[in-house]
């Protein structure tokens, strides 16, 4: 929830909002991230530090924020196993930051955000996509530039239609990712006039996966839906093994599973055709160019467009807030993320803010706009192809853009 | 080198709300496994339904906190009952093998989609603490020394948290020098012996499940009203293993173990974890980089429990003698 | 033992002059000088013990329960700690040696209690006995096969399943299996059957005829002084009394405190 | 009625018929049918066994008689295969092991179970009944517990000494030795103050001294009013003590008798004493046994090398 | 209020369109519907489509071009019901399913595609389509498959196991991790020097066989000497899983990689079943395995040796074994045989850090389903558990499998509670 459902939702769980410490603004903006170094979505942690390493090194090289260079610390989140996060954001909050990037999963997330809101500090996920966000109670200082499942799931389940599938099946990682996208999806396309004939919940850390893809083949659809982090390597593996290959049936990705290293070591022609959904207006590979600059040992880039962007969101607030407290950043982070002139990077909308400029900072995971749940409102979504070499193509075959809610 | 955050987190660490609840749960399998032999590799599903009970009953079927904390014990002593109706006849590691199959089984169904509705699925459920902190006496603010200290919210918690840990604490001692304790320490040993002896074995072995469970659970109720959330992915294996290292760590059979143990625990890991974070970001260790601190800080948690158990491996309480004992 | 009080036995008898020793011991196949050794720390079990084995010797030990019968014939073959004092087995120095060296060197043992493989058969049990020389299994199995009759008609069976007698014979017989040149014994004949103790008694003899050294650890006081050569008693860790068989199964102070008169009655 | 236990028992089988399964006037239990198998092997085919009330009654055999196995189906801590036996009238068969031990019908073990991290003296205290301490509620509450513990350990310290274990007191069990584990067996079970009392080789590895002097205990025990069975391979130990002897040979019972008539008995001498169970080896009769054995042996060896 | 405010919004969109007058068709700026009608590959022409809003007040009908396209272009966002006239169709085709009605929404500057799939009317196409395998007998046979595959992986996972915990009495909460060591170290040889899969993988065998010796020579064996319980020295495996886990993650980084060699293979039909030959290969390879190690020990000096140390260690010196040599073949074994474990299941699947610690679960539940410490208890136990975790999605969501499979583990332990092959112990 954002700053206007605050009032309505608090009586859940926090104390009354005005517990919130007052502005503190000690000068320097202090960033922390809460992003997985270990456990079961350690994959995820490379290219989101990396993101936020290159957006803090672009914002120091125009200049820091407030006239001070961005002070930064890394935490690692885990998984919900340990309670590694927990400790983490203790640390985090004795080295006073005032903003805190993560988690990546939704649930570490929930487990921490009162602890993080309580303190005053922004609470800012790269890659949460879980629909509760939308409503807990945060003190108006949760925010997340995370794909919005609802416009991909739509976009992806109109791409299935119009691509002619009457029958459809849905094989999505069991986590609030995978189902949440796999919900709208099967919503999208089955009122688009296609059968979902069977949708398999799997989880992710299963030790195979053929059982659930006999499930699809039982009914060997025309279409299927892959939704997943990089196990779908895996499920793709399976796919083909038990006679259900792209050249036959037409898959679909996401942006949790398009960019997989191991597509490359596949035979050639193994997700040739293949489409897939990625958020953002960008063409990722220039982007991910300088990623690679911060991090050479980059493979995976999920993620890593929604904390470079957070980073510079925060940035920008705290600019235009003229101080470095959470409870102003959070008050201007909306501010600067729509109604005003559009800006692309750090730089250049500092710039127009300092001459005075109401800003709108459109970012590489899409235009970013904050609707008052602290949720992005409006987003772009790209459809992109796989070809021969398992790779797919830069240039997207088409952007869609899209208000969130609808 | 931010010495002043590393010893403040680490403080806050030893007597903060995951000693608190990993203690609780250590207690309970140190009735289990310490006391009465039975390795209970199950402790996360106690924890689990508990958690969940209070939340469920809380969040979707609206009822009052304090139905939420009886609907968790029983789920508790539920759980208990089915878990020791087929398995306390089992063999101390075949018993292990099934609470663990049984734990994973509580926490799939809890995680599964099929159920959604009720237990939230993967992201579990939230919002069933208000009522706990509703009742918090201390007003708002810092209590503590210095940077030393917890708002209002966590003295809350741990002061509860801690009164129940004594109690718990209080219970065990009370019970372990008495005749009932002695039965379940002499079924550690050999059972047949007991019931040669006119013990009824099971009904033991029961109530010391039931015990260790119910302490367990109040584990399972700190987690959720501190994080103010469940998820069942908390409630894995691992979490079992942790309480099982407490406890080894601590020394088995020792009623102040579990605690001791829980606090060197936390202690190390976030010790470990914060000097090795501002080493790096220090630059003392330039090979590395912060992504990596995460994996090293567990390979050196790893290596301190292997030197702590190697160095003592009675644990810190525990008697050498005992350990002495060939019990095999 | 925390010996505080001290029992009269020990303090009249116990040998503090170790010249009879040190002059037997001259040339033993194995012997043991001062042997101080226990399980836990800080607690001594054996407190100095002396003992000789001539060639070709018989020699039984006997004591009170808890005495450190056990322990003493465990710490020759290398099982407990030694924590002063040597073994010398035939002029070498086996103190603290591992047990499977010492079965290289021609030692035996029968352990007093878990001396079966419980999952393994008895013919496994057996083929274990015969580790090291598994050329010579086949024959030796008929050997003991013709001492222990049961034996041979329960080969299949897994030892865990046996009978406390029975159990005892397999452990005996997987002793045999050697051949070795030095056998210890601890309590052969316990739970068994009193024909079955009689043949255990006779074949300990008639294995030492055949040039064994035997050293034998009995409860069945009298009937191993009967055959013994050379007798010991072990009371808190220390010899108590030596003598040859018969005179210690004749002396008034040993059967009173020892053997008792059971037996005569 | 005015004659000891003892004389009691032996006017009871002064005028029984010798034989297996033989009626007696006051059982305190009896055996029907019991059988046990294990796969081929019929270990236990018990046709009828009584056991006199307040007598001392020996029961013997051959390893792998089934002794053990007898003892085991008794007292609930394995299944039969069939049968029934009653104790004091009441049907026993079915019942678990824990409530025949409350019934008043104790068994030790064989091969000892010392609860080795225990002191020998909680060793001990386990073993008393009706303990008030050992429901889960009173437990807490010292005080409603405290005089009876105070009470039991009396006793076991009584036990102890006379067991020669007193010394070991604090020690824990699973350091006592081999013999000494077995006394702590039996003098466990008699903390539990039943009736019955069913030892399975009470005196194996046991000093001989002491033996004699436990003996008197058992005796006393009879004095008390309790019913002893026990399993002895021991032979002097059997005729000292025992008023009445029960033999057992492959799972079946094949005699019965005082101990006079059952040791002198041809068929218990063959399957079981062997010749020299009355006598200790003499000289003479060593000497004889060695020149046969080394006849023996030398042919043996003449095999050998004519090979 | 949200609601309101979105109405509202929407209101004003409407509101500006109007104004605008009538739409363009610029794709980019489609707000609508939209669809293709195809039958037997050919483009439906002619065909009339009717479109009304939510509450049946009529929007447009429309006809399909030449291109079997058509295309309703509205003014209000929400929910609209587009309706086939199944009259202007060809004459032999219908809609499948029957159904000729959709209720699609129209999103804000969006067109929706709308799907009305087309079908000969003849009965028996429909059966036709069915693809194979999809009867229940036919899906049964092929998670019947997937089973043993997957079984007999954790067989050689159970194998290793069992094999350490019956000498040592340790249970080793690190042999997950010996199992991904043993892919990892596949995978250095394979990936990184270049090496074909196979000699790869008989390398990172031997090499595991190596490294368990040493942890044996170094670490276990001196705890042992130490007189470390078993207790301690199962949580101290706990320490080192955690270890383990953590450096190969350093090393290795934490995402999914896969081998070189062997990837991806399609998949070839045998009966109802179809099956990658890597996955027919590994099966023959896994069950060599396992047989020859489960003979080995029942049959050779070494192993029955084995077995008598884990019996009784002090027996087993006294009888002139060497019990520390014994226990260090066994750990090398055990780890070479887990190594293999890994790379398998590296093959079938992929390799990440955690690929042990996830099934090590279900290796635990199949040594202990067959029945401790016995070898082909363990390949017996690990079957059951991967049939039944495959076959038990014919009846339960595949979310849940692993639930089945446990489930099992305990039932079966209730009526034997010594495991399938196990034996009871003697009492007394
Ligand atoms: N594993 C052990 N740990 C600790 N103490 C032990 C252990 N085994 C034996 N002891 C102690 O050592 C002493 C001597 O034991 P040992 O077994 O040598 O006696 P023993 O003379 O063989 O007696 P017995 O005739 O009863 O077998 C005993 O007092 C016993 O308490
Ligand atoms: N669980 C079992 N499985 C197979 N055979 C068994 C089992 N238990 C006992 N037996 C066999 O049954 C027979 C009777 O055993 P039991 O232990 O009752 O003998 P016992 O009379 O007590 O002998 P001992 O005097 O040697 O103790 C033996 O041959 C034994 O091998
Ligand atoms: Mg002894
Ligand atoms: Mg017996």
């Amino acid at each position: 929830g954002g700053g206007g459902d605050t009032a309505t939702q608090s009586s859940q769980s926090a104390a009354p909002a005005s517990s919130a410490p007052a502005a503190k603004g000690d000068g320097t903006l202090t960033l922390g991230t809460l992003l997985p170094q270990t456990g079961s979505l350690a994959f995820l942690g490379p290219p989101e530090f990396a993101g936020v390493d290159l957006a803090l090194k672009e914002i120091n090289e125009a200049g820091g924020v407030l006239g001070k260079p961005v002070a930064k610390f890394d935490t690692d989140s885990g998984d919900t196993t340990t309670n590694i996060a927990s400790q983490s954001v203790d640390k985090l909050l004795a080295q006073k930051a005032d903003a805190i990037i993560g988690a990546a999963s939704s649930s570490v997330s929930e487990s921490v955000i009162d602890k993080i809101t309580g303190a005053g500090v922004v609470h800012f996920s790269p890659a949460n996509t879980s629909d509760k966000f939308t409503t807990i109670a945060d003190k108006g200082l949760y925010f997340r530039t995370a794909p919005p499942d609802k416009l991909q799931g739509r976009v992806l389940g109109d791409l299935i239609v119009a691509d002619g599938n009457d029958t459809v099946g849905i094989l999505a990682m069991q986590d609030s990712y995978g189902t949440g996208l796999a919900d709208q999806v099967q919503k999208t396309v089955t009122d688009g006039g296609a059968q979902v004939v069977e949708r398999v919940d799997y989880d992710p850390k299963a030790a195979d996966f053929s059982a659930d893809v006999a499930k699809i083949k039982a009914k060997a659809p025309k279409g299927i839906v892959l939704i997943g982090f990089e196990e779908t390597a895996k499920v793709v593996q399976e796919l083909v093994k038990q006679g259900l290959p792209a050249s036959e049936h037409k898959w679909y990705m996401v942006d949790g599973n398009t960019s997989n290293t191991n597509y490359v070591k596949m035979p050639k022609g193994t997700l040739d055709g293949v489409k897939g959904t990625i958020p953002g207006a960008a063409a990722p590979e220039e982007f991910q160019t300088k990623l690679k600059e911060v991090n050479p040992k980059l493979e995976d880039f999920s993620y890593a467009p929604e904390s470079y962007d957070a980073a510079n969101l925060i940035a920008l607030a705290a600019e235009a807030a003229k101080s470095d407290a959470g409870v102003d950043v959070a008050a201007k982070l909306a501010e600067v993320s729509k109604g005003g002139t559009k800006c692309k990077s750090f730089k250049e909308c500092v710039d127009l803010l300092k001459a005075g400029t109401d800003i709108d900072y459109d970012g590489v995971s899409g235009p970013v706009e904050f609707d008052e749940a602290g949720d992005p409102a409006v987003a772009t979504i790209g459809i992109y192809q796989y070809g021969d070499n398992n790779k797919y193509a830069t240039k997207a075959l088409e952007y869609r853009t899209g208000n969130i809610a609808g | 080198m931010d010495w002043l955050t590393i010893l403040t987190t680490t403080v806050h660490a030893a007597i903060g709300w995951e000693t608190v609840v990993y203690g609780l749960a250590a207690i309970g399998v140190n009735i289990h496994f310490g006391y009465t032999g039975l390795l209970n590799f199950g402790q996360s599903a106690f924890m689990a339904v508990a958690g969940y009970g209070l939340a469920v009953t809380v969040t979707v079927m609206n009822m009052p906190f304090w139905v939420g904390i009886l609907v968790g014990l029983a789920a508790a002593v539920v759980l208990a009952l089915l878990l020791g109706i087929p398995t306390l006849q089992l063999r101390a590691d075949y018993l292990a093998i099934v609470t663990i199959a049984a734990a994973e089984i509580v926490r799939l169904v809890f995680r599964s989609v099929y159920f959604k509705d009720i237990f939230g699925g993967s992201d579990g459920q939230r919002g069933f603490n208000g009522d706990f902190y509703a009742m918090n006496p201390y007003p708002t603010g810092h209590y503590g020394i210095g940077p030393f200290g917890f708002d209002e919210r966590t003295m809350w918690l741990l002061t509860v948290g801690w009164i129940v840990v004594l109690l718990s604490c209080l219970v065990v001692y009370l019970l372990m020098k008495s005749p009932w304790g002695r039965v379940l320490k002499a079924i550690r040993e050999d059972e047949d012996a007991v019931r040669a002896l006119g013990k009824n074995v099971f009904a033991y072995k029961m109530q010391s499940l039931l015990l260790g469970g119910i302490i367990g659970c109040f584990g399972g109720f700190f987690y959720g009203l501190y994080n103010g959330a469940v998820q069942p992915d908390v409630f894995g294996t691992e979490m079992t293993f942790f309480a099982y290292t407490i406890v080894i760590l601590g020394g088995a059979a020792r009623v102040f173990g579990p605690v001791v143990g829980a606090m060197i625990f936390w202690v190390l890991f976030v010790f470990v974890g914060n000097l090795l974070a501002e080493l790096v970001s220090n630059g003392y260790i330039p090979f590395m980089t912060t992504i990596q601190v995460g994996p090293i800080r567990y390979v050196l948690v790893g290596l301190g429990f292997i030197l702590l158990l190697v160095i003592r491996p009675q644990g810190i309480f525990g008697d050498k003698r005992e350990i002495a004992i060939d019990a095999r | 033992m925390n010996a505080e009080e001290p029992e009269p036995a020990q303090s009249k008898a116990a040998i503090t002059d170790r010249s009879a020793h040190v002059e037997g011991a001259e040339g033993a196949v194995l012997r043991c000088d001062e042997l101080i050794a226990g399980y836990l720390p800080g607690v001594n079990i054996l407190n100095g013990s002396d003992l000789y084995v001539g060639d070709g010797e018989l020699i039984g030990i006997i004591g009170p329960n808890g005495a450190g019968k056990s322990t003493l014939l465990k710490a020759m073959f290398g099982l407990v700690n030694i924590r002063s004092g040597t073994v010398l087995l035939k002029g070498e120095n086996i103190t603290n040696m591992k047990a499977h060296s010492l079965v290289a060197r021609g030692v035996g043992y029968v352990p007093q209690s878990n001396n079966v493989f419980p999952s393994l058969t008895i013919e496994e049990n057996l083929e274990m006995g015969a580790f090291q020389v598994p050329g010579k299994f086949k024959e030796r199995f008929e050997f003991v096969a013709e001492l222990f009759p049961a034996l041979k008609e329960r080969r299949k069976q897994r030892a865990g399943s046996l009978s406390g007698g029975e159990r005892q014979m397999v452990a005996m017989a997987r002793a045999l299996m050697t051949e070795p040149s030095v056998l210890l014994l601890d309590e052969p004949s316990a739970g068994l059957s009193p024909k079955l103790q009689d043949l255990v008694f006779i074949q300990a003899q008639q294995i030492n005829k055949a040039g064994v050294t035997v050293i034998m650890v009995e409860q069945n006081a009298r009937r191993c002084l009967q055959i013994c050569h050379r007798g010991y008693v072990l009371d808190q860790g220390r010899n108590a009394y030596t003598g040859t068989g018969l005179q210690l199964a004749n002396d008034p102070k040993v059967i009173e405190l020892y053997l008792g008169t059971l037996a005569k009655a | 009625m005015t004659a000891g236990p003892k004389a009691t028992a032996l006017a009871a089988f002064k005028d029984m018929p010798r034989e297996p399964g033989v009626p007696k006037p006051d059982p305190i239990l009896v055996v029907d049918n019991v059988v046990r198998r294990f796969g081929g092997l019929t270990a236990v085919e018990v046709n009828h066994v009584e056991i006199q009330r307040g007598s001392i009654t020996a029961l013997i055999g051959p390893n792998g008689a089934g002794k053990t196995t007898f003892f085991n189906q008794l007292t609930g801590f394995d299944t039969a295969d069939s049968g029934s036996w009653t104790f004091n009238e009441r049907p026993m068969n079915g019942v678990p092991a824990h409530r025949v031990a409350r019934s008043g019908m104790v068994r030790t073990f064989q091969l000892t179970k010392a609860l080795s991290r225990l002191t020998v003296l909680e060793n001990m205290r386990l073993g008393a009944q009706q303990q008030r301490g050992e429901n889960f509620f009173r437990a807490l509450v010292p005080r409603f517990w405290r005089t009876q513990e105070d009470e039991i350990t009396e006793r076991a310290e009584e036990l102890l000494a006379r067991f020669k274990l007193d010394t070991k007191r604090d020690d824990f069990a699973g350091s006592l030795s081999g013999g000494q584990r077995k006394l702590l067996e039996m003098a466990r079970a008699l903390m539990v103050q039943p009736e019955l009392v069913m030892l399975d080789e009470p005196m194996a590895g046991v000093n001989p001294a002491l033996t004699q002097s436990l003996l008197g205990h058992v005796k006393d025990l009879r004095e008390q009013g309790m019913t002893v069975l026990f399993v002895e391979h021991d032979m002097d130990m059997v005729r000292d003590i025992s008023d009445w002897v029960i033999v057992m040979a492959q799972g079946l019972v094949i005699a019965e008798g005082p101990p006079s008539t059952i040791m002198s008995d041809e068929r218990v001498i063959d399957a079981y004493l062997g010749a020299h169970h009355d006598a200790p080896l003499s000289e003479t009769e060593l000497e004889a046994q060695l020149n046969e054995a080394e006849a023996a042996l030398s042919a043996e060896i003449e095999e050998e090398t004519q090979k | 209020m949200r609601r309101a405010v979105i109405a509202f919004t929407a209101f004003l969109g409407g509101l500006i369109f109007l104004l605008a007058g009538p739409a363009q068709a610029d794709p980019a700026d489609c707000q609508g519907l939209r669809g293709t009608l195809t039958f037997q590959g050919q483009p439906v022409n002619g065909a009339k489509i009717a479109v009304t809003d939510e509450g049946g007040q009529p929007v447009e009908t429309v006809t399909s071009n030449a291109q079997g396209t058509w295309e309703v272009q509205v003014d209000k966002k929400g929910k609209y019901k587009a309706t086939l006239d199944v009259s202007t169709l060809p004459q032999n085709a219908e809609v499948r399913g029957g159904n000729n009605v959709r209720t699609p929404t129209v999103y804000e500057d969006n067109c929706s595609a709308v799907l009305f799939a087309l079908q000969a009317k003849s009965a028996p196409g429909q059966a036709q389509e069915e693809a194979p395998g999809s009867t229940f007998w036919g899906q049964a046979a092929q998670l019947t498959f997937e089973g043993v595959n997957l079984g007999l992986i954790i067989a050689l996972g159970a194998l290793g196991l069992s094999l350490i915990y019956g000498t040592t009495g340790l249970t080793n909460f690190a042999h997950g991790e010996l199992i991904t060591l043993g892919a990892v170290i596949a995978y250095a040889f394979n990936v990184g020097f270049g090496i074909q899969l196979i000699p790869a993988a008989v390398l990172a065998v031997v090499v595991a066989g190596a490294l368990g010796y040493g942890q044996d020579r170094l670490f276990w064996g001196q705890l042992r000497k130490r007189g470390t319980g078993t207790i301690a020295m199962m949580i101290i495996s706990i320490g080192v899983a955690i270890l383990l886990r953590n450096l190969i993650q350093f090393f290795f980084g934490a995402q999914n990689e896969s081998f070189t060699d062997y990837n991806t293979q399609a998949g070839i039909t045998i009966g109802p079943i179809s099956a990658a030959p890597k996955n027919l290969w590994a099966i023959g390879i896994e069950l060599a395995v396992l047989i020859v190690v489960g003979l080995a020990l029942m049959k050779t000096r070494t192993g029955k040796a084995a077995r008598a140390v884990s019996d009784n260690p002090a027996l087993a010196a006294s009888s002139g074994i060497n019990v520390d040599r014994i226990i260090r073949i066994i750990w090398a074994s055990g780890s070479a045989v887990a190594a293999l474990a890994g790379i398998m299941l590296g093959v079938s699947q992929s390799l990440k850090f955690t690929m042990g610690q996830d099934i090590l679960l279900l290796i635990f539940a199949g040594v202990t389903l067959g029945g401790l410490g016995t070898a082909f208890g363990a390949l017996v136990g690990s079957l059951v558990v991967g049939i039944f975790i495959q076959v038990s999605t014919l009846w339960v969501p595949p979310e849940l499998k692993s639930v089945g499979a446990l489930a099992v583990l305990i039932i079966v332990l209730l009526f034997r509670p010594q495991g399938i092959l196990g034996r009871r112990e003697r009492i007394g």
